[in-house]
């Protein structure tokens, strides 16, 4: 029925988003509610749509598939691997070699209630594991969230292209909701980008080797070293902000929020609209680098209440008042457990907050 | 629970909880004289449940108690009624 | 202009298809459509809803607070009723639900979904299955049934809409499929709302005790 | 077979089960597999000091039917869980029921671990050859050609690998002090439309032997070879033939190690 | 010869004073900075000194240690682990279920240069693991930072009485130069303190069960325990706020810091006052709850800057930014790859600080 | 034995040795392997196509003597790692060097998959029965009774575990095409002062056959019977006695698989 | 007051040892004392550094950034000289470290201490023991005569630090270390500093060429 | 580097690097003849290194190599005289 647009579940369009961005190797372990990505997947292995696409494999485990992904992009190919709060968990050991090695690589987090093995519903409960390095050694990667299914399809091309331009892992941060809702999408069809790969570890050549390897054992390399990805991270931090603006113009209160809780947000910016409350959204489209300089502007520009929407207990919050620096007051609007906050709770939130004076205190957060 | 045994009635008092049961048919099949069967309504919760016959197509319960032992549900209960 | 519907009932009676099939029936017709299964258990057997948002302009939310339509396909999914928004409609399969509290302002429509598909053996895609199954499509001929035209202008976007949406595998049950799809259609143009016999099929079973024997 | 057919006790009234319905499907082992712990906890007037480890798979929600206590394993870690606490308090009765995605995938690491320490605790997998609880992918123990969500064309062992036999894996350590494999489900016999039971009936009395492995100090295993009619999509009673024609002979029931000849008594 | 007090290194006067404080079991996999911490506990079973530690193993690998540890810590025994950087990625999904399952439980990282395999020099990298949940689902745990070796030797007595007062897994992060220094200290003699475990799952009771799961299948259920570890993280923020100050009554400049970064703190503290510099110091002794309230004191009492001496690209930075909330002035002060800041770095960044004016900007960060 | 006796090149000339010094204590089997490694690499022309995976060991700086591509795994999972790189480029040489404990510790579960899997990857083990780069803890292999910093009174196998036997481990599992065992130290003779070196001529020969196995599609796993004097504390000869009157008892070498007859050429 | 020693050397050189042995020394005499390893790669065979901060008053930083005192075991840990304080001293193990480029304000003692080690194979625990290494303890006792006091008085607190670290095992290597202490504290106090034969023992040995042949 | 063969010498040139040599004694106990041993002296890194005597104890150097197989450290090579 070609008169239909497609009509894809999330996680089914980020996994063709993946292939058009020329996908060569999958490796996951299932876990609901990302588990449409590998199945998706599974079926395309060596069709002539996707001559790229070479690689699919089922893993024994989380830690096995990142540490596959490692393999496979060390070759410079482009590798995804997905899965959900408990197995993000258990692939933070490689991500953080995988930085530490500069390999770019795509980690799919399909963010589900815990922590624990909690529920499957939507939770934003993974932000600081994603933003901050949820493994060890102080290493940063770029997180991406998108909040729809034309969104989930489109970011693969550009988590990949972040990935090679910068050799760093890519996370796309999303969540139940958005992995598991159903929308009509256009039919992107771009070739994908090239990059270079030269300093891939595919044999040496005469007498260039190529070594990929986190280990310094002089102190003075690991600091060069350490120093070197930071100036990285502050380079991608200086040019790779990425966010949207809704209605921000002349807003009295702004709302920041992104993933599932930008679409509601989205709706609350036209509800509130309509009844005359001057609402905006800035929705972070990079969640790491956050989109600070943004927030910067709107202060400058005059706002002075952000409300901050997300699935915890008040994670990007701390982003936002980081970036507000005690100039405008920061509140946060939380539901967890799988349960989004109400239209009305989101609308009381918002008039509590545009008729208090302005206090200019540090962020506060409050459940929904 | 346990009843007094009787001539007029089955060696066995099965007992289904037709609320319990979802109607798999394992008891069913396992039942050497077929002294099971699925009812054709539907319980709450839409299976069709099992009931037992005072005598089945090929002779009457034998309180084997096969139909307890293989119950995924614990819907099912033989009680030998030769037992005190 | 934004609707929105919201099915539940219990793992196996074919509910995410139903919202699938009426997400792709709002396609057929160019709209915008968002829709989101919801389910508890990683595993089968429990509750599962799904919510179909459909609208002219690109949806913001696709969240459904208070939905127009809710289908309750079986006793437990009562639950959800609250949620309707006044002057929705409830839609219960009345094959497996016991008689519902009347609330003032809803619109209810009984059908009795899996007796009608029961019925529906003769066109079973094997001799002998049972047809029950096919509950959910009778209810989808049902919610048709509550908007606007004729089976006969209706049944082109379903059949395209079955086509697109069975798998391989389901396609032999297709001609069952619309033949259901048709009887809750009609079933509903010719019954209307509430006019349902006062049985309640839905009420427990009586535990089937062996013999005559007291307990 | 077990001198319990016709077992007089009323499901609810097993004090070793909470009476809860459980979210299995129709006709799963896992439902049975449930009843048969109770009894043999019952057996050995166990509830006390019994303590499950609940795995993550279909057995999840274990806890939620038998009556007793409970601590819920990590994926794949039940064996690792299990040893903590029997470490810690040598009285308990510590068993756990595992997946065999959960065992033998993600988790073989620690089953061997505990395995060839010979920690004093009974294991007991259900091996249905699939990922029940997530919706049917591909499991270690899937056997060559099946088809499920991420074997489209069905498993190719070339590239995934032969299917693992996790009772032949421990045969190889010197740990185990007791290693059996039932075959659980009902099973077809010469007349076409009736099936045997025994499986429930042997799968009971290797409980009670693994319990009794385990309080002599032994590590005890029981593999039950079952089926998952919802994600091998077929109907139930096929999923049993199913697992009689295929499943048995790549897992062959069976008393693979009885090191303190507790089936002999 | 008893004369001399007792010179150990900190890992083992960690090990010492967890056996001191009552400890059971000990799981744990070797890694080099800590493994002296196994080390010193192997012989140590069964002898009348220490009568309540009955088990130590050594595991196949930290995934295994950790969830040894949660099964013993279920039956309310005292259980720890101990490991370093790589390691403590590793056991973050079982910390995750520590903390959904509300188990008492002490983890240990003595951290090392990274990410990846990285090195064997101190660094405090981890700093946002182990405050923010390195784990998926949003869960906080208690942080405790030693900044000698007595006090490694203090703070597992501290760890235990938190860990089961709270029910929540404790984590001790301390770093390589810590855990390899060798300090005198005296021999403390603490009875153990016991505590209530009547939740542990060690046989039900008649009809009193003992369950302990993370899973919680309905969206409300989970929301609700979600809410009632977060109410029980505020409560400990409310109450469990530790730090120590150090000359910061009329102090121009405060330092913060933590671990190693104190002691160099506190000489230049020394230093600097004897050049007539007024300048002082916090040291946080939980890094999580941070001790915020004291600097909101602090801010409240005049201090207007805030240089914070870490050894990452700036971590804690961001905690004592939102405590201060733009009424101050923070900077940070950082070296990394296992080089510790030198006191002329030290010294240099506080003149700078001292003299600028007091712009009430957002964090910055400088490298050392 | 090999033909290459006297093979007359000299290191650093050996372009598949960078010349760096190692790091490797005297007398250490590490260092051989190294040498062998680039000898067999050469013997194969395939300097350019080879990738070494670097494991966390005592080896994990053998990209710094080894002359080729490299990358390096996290602690245990080099199989992986490797298995990535050769089913992303099925051209390239993939090979590994792993320790006992990062390939029968924590990464068990990898080298089990990708063994069952059958990657077309070569692993060589060097089993020194201990933990050498983090001073000499107990490994998987440790036998029973040897002290270790983590078995202070001599390694209680009712506690830990008997020794793991990777090899045997992995003979049980249909995968593998090529399963080797090499006892690589010099080995004393029937005259006391006098050792043989028939390790280090059979070592290179497995090495050889393992590459041929892997180009031929198959997986290749060699163990190498080590030690390790400095964790052990005796002096190097007398680790060399232990290694052969201790280790090559629990771990016989010898050809266990070779499925392809690569060593019948 | 505050003192500050660092011991360079490699593996196996008993770097660690001796580091130790001073801090005891020090806690012997009732003195704070601060001391901290650090070693290059996990291994062995690398680069081995301790150092020994000692004050009478507790310790604030344990770091030491300008020794006091600086014990180069071997070659290559001349790259830490840079660090000494002005007018700090330079204790070198003359016998396997190559002359060593003058630097003014510093006080440089070479101590053979390898090659006495050697030359006290009379005091082997086993006959035949190669005693080099026990250059360490040499170095030990060279440290100590830096300070006040006679042999017979810093005797009873070497014996009681050595009673106190060594290991059983190493229980009987106590008269060779005491020997080797006392050897190195009697070189410095007879020879003082600088007072060296000119030879460069530590210079690179030539490659030994088998036969006459040209190579 | 390769040396013509002159029957004044060895079979194999046998070649130690001093400075690279771990002193393991290695090489010294496969050679058969005894044709190795350790120097007194120290390198820089404190080893006593191997040197070749043109003939040992048992006898004269046999170009076995084996003394190269052996070696750690790619510190010794033998180079038979009579491979061209
Ligand atoms: C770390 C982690 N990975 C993945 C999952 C998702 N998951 C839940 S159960 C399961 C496997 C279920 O299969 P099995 O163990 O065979 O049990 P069954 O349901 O078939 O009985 C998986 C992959 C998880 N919960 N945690
Ligand atoms: C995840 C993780 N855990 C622990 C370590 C510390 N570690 C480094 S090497 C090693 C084991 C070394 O033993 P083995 O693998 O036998 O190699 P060997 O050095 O003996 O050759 C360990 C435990 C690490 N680097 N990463
Ligand atoms: S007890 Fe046996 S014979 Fe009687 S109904 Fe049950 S299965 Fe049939
Ligand atoms: S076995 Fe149990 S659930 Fe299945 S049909 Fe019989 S009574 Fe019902
Ligand atoms: S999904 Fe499969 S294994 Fe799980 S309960 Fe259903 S039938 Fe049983
Ligand atoms: S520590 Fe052991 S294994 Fe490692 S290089 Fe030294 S001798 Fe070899
Ligand atoms: S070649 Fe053989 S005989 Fe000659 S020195 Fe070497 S080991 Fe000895
Ligand atoms: S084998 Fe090598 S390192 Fe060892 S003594 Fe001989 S030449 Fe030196
Ligand atoms: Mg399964
Ligand atoms: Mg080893």
């Amino acid at each position: 029925m070609t008169a239909l647009p497609e009509f894809l579940k999330g996680n089914e369009a980020l996994a063709y988003g993946a292939l058009r961005a020329g996908l060569t190797a999958f490796y996951g372990y299932p876990i609901t509610p990302s588990s449409e990505i590998p199945e998706t997947l599974a079926a395309k292995v060596g069709r002539p749509e996707f001559p790229r696409f070479r690689v699919f494999l089922q893993a024994a485990s989380e830690l096995e598939a990142i540490n596959l992904a490692i393999g496979t992009a060390a070759t410079g190919a482009r590798t995804m691997t997905a899965t959900s709060g408990p197995g993000f968990s258990l692939k933070q050991e490689g991500i953080s070699y995988a930085a530490a090695m500069e390999l770019p690589l795509l980690i799919v987090n399909v963010n589900r209630a815990g922590p624990g093995l909690g529920n499957l519903g939507p939770e934003q409960s993974d932000y600081f594991q994603a933003t901050r390095g949820g493994g060890h050694g102080g290493y940063r990667t770029i997180v991406l969230a998108p909040d729809s299914v034309p969104e989930m399809a489109r970011l693969p091309a550009l988590a990949f292209s972040l990935a090679f331009r910068y050799r760093t892992p890519v996370i796309v941060l999303t969540d139940a909701f958005l992995g598991q809702l159903k929308e009509d999408l256009p039919v992107p069809d771009v070739a994908p980008e090239e990059w270079d790969t030269s300093w891939a570890a595919t044999g040496a050549r005469g007498p260039v080797r190529h070594v990929l390897s986190s280990l310094h054992l002089e102190l003075a390399d690991q600091n060069r070293h350490s120093r070197h990805l930071a100036a990285k991270y502050a380079e991608i931090a200086r040019t790779e902000q990425r966010s949207e603006d809704v209605a921000t113009d002349d807003a009295d209160v702004v709302l920041v929020a992104f993933g599932i809780c930008a679409r509601l947000a989205r709706a609350a910016v036209g509800s509130m609209r309509a009844r005359g409350l001057r609402v905006g959204l800035l929705r972070p489209i990079t969640l790491a680098p956050f989109p600070r300089d943004r927030i910067d502007d709107l202060v400058l520009s005059g706002v002075r209440r952000f409300l901050v929407l997300e699935l915890n207990h008040g994670q990007m919050v701390d982003d936002v008042a980081l970036a507000a620096a005690g100039r405008a007051e920061v509140r946060g609007l939380t539901e967890v457990g799988g349960l989004l906050p109400t239209s009305a709770a989101i609308g009381a939130a918002v008039e509590a907050m545009a008729v208090s004076p302005t206090p200019l205190v540090a962020a506060e957060e409050v459940d929904a | 629970m346990v009843a007094t045994v009787s001539d007029a009635l089955p060696r066995a008092h099965v007992s289904v909880d037709a609320e319990r049961c979802k109607g798999c048919d394992l008891c069913v099949v396992v039942c050497a004289p077929r002294n099971l069967r699925l009812r054709p309504e539907f319980n709450r919760a839409g299976y069709h449940p099992v009931e037992f016959r005072y005598q089945g197509d090929r002779g009457e319960c034998t309180a084997c108690g096969l139909c307890y032992w293989v119950c995924p549900d614990f819907a099912i209960t033989s009680v030998d009624r030769r037992v005190p | 202009m934004r609707s929105e519907a919201i099915v539940a009932g219990h793992g196996g009676q074919g509910v995410l298809e139903l919202a699938n099939w009426l997400a792709y029936y709002h396609l057929a017709n160019g709209r915008h459509v968002a829709s989101t299964p919801s389910y508890g258990p990683e595993t089968r057997g429990g509750k599962v809803r799904g919510s179909v948002v459909a609208a002219d302009a690109p949806i913001d939310s696709p969240i459904i607070e208070t939905p127009d339509l809710l289908v309750v396909m079986n006793t437990p999914s009562l639950d959800f009723v609250p949620m309707l928004r006044p002057g929705g409609t409830l839609l219960v399969n009345r094959s497996l639900v016991a008689e519902v509290a009347p609330r003032p302002g809803l619109r209810v429509v009984e059908v009795p979904a899996t007796d009608l598909a029961a019925g529906l053996f003769a066109f079973a895609p094997e001799p002998g299955l049972d047809t029950s199954m096919a509950a959910n499509a009778v209810v989808f001929g049902a919610i048709l049934a509550l908007g606007a035209g004729e089976w006969a202008t209706v049944r082109g976007p379903v059949e395209e809409v079955f086509r697109h949406t069975l798998t391989d595998r389901k396609q032999a049950y297709r001609p069952l499929d619309l033949r259901a799809t048709e009887s809750g259609f009609r079933w509903v143009r010719d019954h209307g709302a509430g006019a349902l016999p006062a049985t309640a099929p839905g009420a427990p079973l009586a535990a089937s005790n062996g013999g005559a024997a007291p307990p | 077979m077990s001198a319990a057919v016709g077992y007089a006790t009323k499901w609810g009234a097993l004090p070793t089960l909470t009476g809860a319905p459980t979210h299995y499907c129709a006709g799963c082992e896992h439902g049975t597999l449930t009843r048969l712990l109770a009894s043999a906890i019952e057996a050995r007037q166990a509830r006390e000091r019994a303590v499950l480890v609940s795995s993550v798979g279909c057995s999840v929600l274990a806890h939620e039917y038998l009556n007793v206590d409970a601590v819920q394993a990590p994926h794949g870690r039940a064996p690792a869980v299990m040893a903590g606490i029997k470490r810690a308090r040598p009285d308990l009765l510590v068993f756990g029921v595992q997946g065999d995605g959960d065992a033998v995938s993600i988790g073989l690491l620690e089953l061997v671990n505990a395995a060839n320490r010979g920690e004093p605790i009974s294991i007991f997998l259900v091996n249905n050859a699939i990922y029940g609880m997530t919706g049917g992918q591909m499991a270690p123990t899937t056997p060559a050609g099946m088809v499920t969500t991420t074997t489209p064309n069905g498993r190719d062992v070339a590239t995934t690998g032969r299917p693992f036999d996790a009772t032949r894996l421990l045969l190889g350590l010197d740990g185990p002090a007791y290693l059996r494999r039932v075959f659980l489900p009902v099973a077809p016999t010469g007349s076409a439309d009736v099936f045997n039971a025994r499986g429930a009936l042997d799968g009971e009395a290797a409980i009670r032997h693994a319990f009794e492995v385990q309080e002599r100090g032994g590590f005890s295993f029981v593999e039950f070879v079952s089926t998952c009619w919802v994600n091998w999509k077929v109907s139930i009673l096929e999923s049993k033939r199913y697992a009689a024609r295929v499943l048995a002979p790549l897992f062959p029931p069976g008393l693979y190690r009885d090191r303190f000849g507790v089936e002999a008594r």
